[in-house]
């Protein structure tokens, strides 16, 4: 009953959701809204999605967490929103399908590449499982690897960003 | 059959009475107040008059105006809607004298219903159980206590002319009892022009029942069941449903036979309906009849599957009820919400405005009664309402379902509007369970 | 009952499964390509995953990515909608090897039904009355002309693999039967790798009549009633009716029985239909199965009140029918006009881009099923459907009354749609008076 | 059955419904559209609302003409449409409320006013009945009448234009 002794307030739970989609859908790092006394930070990075309110919604908000987040420190300094928007040097490799990411050719080997590695087109930077299949995404540039932008075992839709490059590294 | 009706109304209400001419083929004149000159509703009428400026006073609730629209239009019937003139017997009257049909009541029924001592009198020669209280008026200070202190506290001081909760008052001891009646007169003589008042046993926490009436020229009276609007904010209905939720279905047959000899007795005619409070022990009162159609309407076009406005308009026309009561069957679960445009989160502040976007619910069991679309701009004017969201299932647990995705589904931009305020209230166990009273909204979100 | 569903398909079909699963309180993930990535439809489902690009080969017909997403979306069956893979036996067994259920029918009765000379011979065994025509395929030209000549001319050339009257050709003579047969061979050959034609008896002007199936995993088969769905253009529906204008009731039972006889007859589960044509006789003759929810589905669930998608997920989910077929009435008449992004004004050409205003109607007895809204970009890459706008009504006068009133309201811009043609069959006095047939549109429409 | 053998065209009824109304709450005086080969052009004046279509939409057009309406000699040319958009300098006499406007004390009479008139403010210029009441219209301003805008005995509603004066006259 407690959720419900509020007066509904401007971040109710569809408008959180609907960010949330929005951050997924368009590759957003971060959203922060203000309105009056009420505050919603999203962010969104290797860690997934972070959802923090402040103000009367923050019971309202929390249940909606998408399923792969984890919720931010509360409070946490917003010094922490090291914002990942991407620059125009980086070239992005992409999720050629839906399925799940993996970083490492078997469980517990090293990972393929990590930031800083040097990649060529041919290098393998991680395997995408679709359908009991793994397909070996391959970087198709060269450059040094500048980020990560997914988890291991981590679910990836079309198109998603796998890592970035940075060519003139 | 009329074959031509002018709208004495705006916004959705014009466009319901609009509607029902179009189903029934006749045509239909729209008048409208320099505010709404833009509203596409406007458009689907045969013809669209203006009689004024945006101030009520003198467009919708201006009687030379409307009438002489009416007689440049050439029609032969007005609808009134509710609000504005819907209840105004002098209107009535003067509609007919100039040989226009109101569709409405005779205005005899309207005067007579319209005073809630005369109403209640008559409820009570037809068997009607009503609210104890005092037996007309409170003339002096010294009846007033002698009465409160009969039915015992706490009592409810109340306007003879009031309405929609206007003009009450609850005095729980005797000083608060003094001071009440006090400010009461005062408020009336101020609201309406007519300080009477008098007394009531006052409810605790009741259900707001209320019954749909239809009654032709040839003494046909039908009931079409009940509507629970239990619902409510400072008096203003919220949500509305039917069948009402945990009613025995004793209760339910006796509430509607109440409602039926009543409205025979007051020689009533057209749409009309009475409202009942329904106590914890399933004991109903009789509150008052009105005299028009209501705003929640469709909740049972829904489960009856008869619409109300044709209805009105033919019996109107002289035709006798083509249905008896045993033909009306109260099928599945209806439930309305009204969309207003107002910041449930700035203490319910009028939101009037631009609507920048409009993403409507629709698809199977959802029903939604709107003038309103993106681009229309809400003027400061008028009431809030901007939309009805109606769902209609076989049963009250999947019509809560539906009318959570429906209000999932529905997106307004560029005002702000209740919707969310009926997301958490159909997410409110209380409420999910059927367990509301006409307190609720008030227990439940303003502490908060 | 699943926890949580996918939805293999787009536009309103997608939106319309979404609403079933929301209604029936289950989880639902959306899956969407690149050109659909703005849709407003996907914000309503719990889950939206991009599986490709606007191309439909790519993305909506791309099993393996479906698939995957189905997988890490973690779902427990799939919902095809029309269209794209939801005839697909294939995609139905792929589905239940990776243990997701497909919401549809077995894979052996789609294969069966699929092939146009299996499901004739069908219906055939099962004492359906099917149009006069080869037993199987022509082999070869001495064969078709002997075949001709027995059943008379005109004659009706189809492809086995065709649909949708792709690879069908009318032969008047000798001559035209042959070179016919040469080109169908070729055209399905190319259209679907099987260029298997065989021959029927071409019925003049005839009415298209199907009936709606429900049949679940433990024998029980009931019927819907029927569809008339003879306004059509090109093969393509516009206009659909239940129940059929001037159908004689004993002959409305014997159709429906047949279809339930066909559909027992192939051990088919979840939601059918069976297609027939009805001549100037009302002599009919079994078509084909759609072994599919179909775009017109909404005319029978107003006509019936059963939910017709709901119905196929719990069927589905081995849930069996809540009624029997004396449960099932056919109440009033529901009508449905589509409305498609195209020009009628320039032979319909496909007319995508941003939807700047939008208007819907609403009311009493209308229903509307549309993923559109003002500010929505239609995408040129699928097919034109914007919205399904519905009508139910006591009486067919009634409906045509309420569909001409809703038509009027509509008010889209930024799109040329479908609209004005409306308006004019609902002026036309053959379709008012329900004398149409499938020819009905070009003859009427297409020599202005 | 004529008028259903048509494709349908972007002039439908309600387009046409739909700019007469425009006109009548707009006070326009004239809409002349092109689309292909079709044309619509509707003028409003002392005459009513006049509707011409050319092509094939003319038999739908026609029916839709305002209650108050008169058919314009078909293909008048359009020289004739004198456009009488409200010039900056002229002052509008409007109705105060809907009703019938007779432009003369009693039928047969002379009018009160007449184009060149000169006005006062107390000058009568017309007569509007509403409920069997007849309420005098006074000019409320000084100078020359430039126009009438109105017939007599025309149904008019609140606001609508009666007629111009020049203050300036």
């Amino acid at each position: 009953m407690a959720d419900d002794a509020k007066i509904p307030s401007p971040f109710d739970l569809r408008t959180i959701k609907y960010l949330v989609a929005l951050m997924g859908r368009y590759d957003l790092s971060e959203i922060d809204l203000r309105e009056g006394d009420l505050r919603i930070r999203l962010r969104r990075g290797p860690r997934g999605i972070a959802v923090q309110t402040l103000g009367p919604t923050l019971a309202t908000a929390t249940p909606i967490v998408s399923p792969n987040a984890s919720p931010a420190p509360a409070g946490a300094p917003s010094g922490d929103a090291k914002p990942d928007v991407p620059a125009r040097n980086l070239i992005s490799v992409k999720s050629p399908t839906p399925g799940t990411f993996y970083a490492s050719p078997n469980p517990g080997a090293p990972p393929f590449v990590q930031a800083g590695a040097r990649v060529t087109p041919t290098t393998v930077v991680g395997v995408i499982e679709a359908m009991k299949i793994f397909n070996e995404i391959q970087a198709e540039c060269t450059g040094v690897v500048a980020e990560i932008c997914v988890e291991n075992q981590q679910p990836v839709e079309y198109g998603q960003v796998l890592l970035k490059v940075d060519p003139a590294g | 059959m009329f074959q031509r009706i002018l709208v004495a109304n705006r916004g959705e209400i014009a466009l319901r009475v609009i509607r029902a001419c179009k189903d029934l083929g006749i045509q239909v004149v729209a008048v409208f107040s320099e505010a709404d000159r833009d509203a596409p509703y406007l458009d689907v009428a045969d013809d669209a008059i203006c009689i004024g400026p945006g101030n009520s006073a003198e467009s919708y609730l201006n009687i030379p105006r409307i009438i002489s629209a009416a007689e440049i239009a050439d029609v032969q019937a007005i609808h009134p809607g509710y609000g504005f003139l819907s209840e105004n017997p002098h209107f009535a009257e003067v509609c007919r004298s100039c040989n226009i049909e109101f569709i409405g009541p005779p205005q005899e029924a309207m005067r007579l219903l319209g005073n809630k001592n005369e109403a209640r009198k008559l409820a009570q020669q037809s068997g009607v159980p009503v609210v104890p209280g005092s037996e007309g008026l409170i003339e002096n200070d010294g009846e007033a206590l002698r009465l409160a202190h009969a039915m015992g506290f706490p009592v409810l001081i109340k306007a003879a002319a009031g309405g929609g909760g206007r003009g009450m008052r609850v005095a729980r001891n005797d000083i608060s009892l003094q001071t009440g009646i006090q400010q009461a007169k005062q408020e009336a003589e101020k609201a309406f022009k007519d300080g009477s008042v008098y007394l009531e046993k006052y409810i605790e926490q009741p259900r707001h029942v209320e019954v749909q009436i239809l009654a032709d020229r040839h003494g046909n009276t039908v009931h079409l069941f009940e509507r629970d609007c239990s619902l409510q904010r400072r008096h203003q209905k919220l949500v509305e449903e039917s069948p009402a939720p945990h009613l025995p279905s004793d209760v339910r047959d006796e509430i509607c036979r109440s409602a039926v000899r009543l409205i025979q007795a007051a020689s009533y005619q057209n749409a009309g309906t009475c409202e009942f409070l329904v106590d914890k022990q399933n004991r109903f009162y009789f509150i008052e009849v009105n005299a028009r159609i209501q705003v929640e309407h469709p909740v049972t076009e829904l489960v009856t599957g008869i619409d109300l406005v044709r209805e009105q308009i033919r019996i109107a026309a002289g035709e006798p009820l083509r249905f008896t009561q045993d033909d009306v069957h109260q099928t599945g679960s209806a439930i309305e919400c009204r969309i207003n445009a107002e910041d449930p989160a700035a203490d319910f502040r009028p939101s009037p405005g631009t609507i920048t976007r409009w993403q409507a619910p629709g698809g199977p069991g959802v029903r939604l009664d709107t003038h309103a679309a993106a681009g229309y701009r809400v003027p400061p004017n008028y009431d809030s309402l901007v939309a009805k969201l109606l769902v209609h299932q076989p049963s009250r647990p999947e019509a809560l379902a539906c009318m959570r995705r429906a209000l999932a589904e529905f997106v307004v931009e560029g005002i702000k509007t209740t919707i969310p305020l009926h997301r958490e209230i159909f997410n409110n166990s209380a409420f999910i369970e059927g367990r509301v009273d006409t307190t609720f909204i008030e227990r439940t979100w303003q502490k908060g």
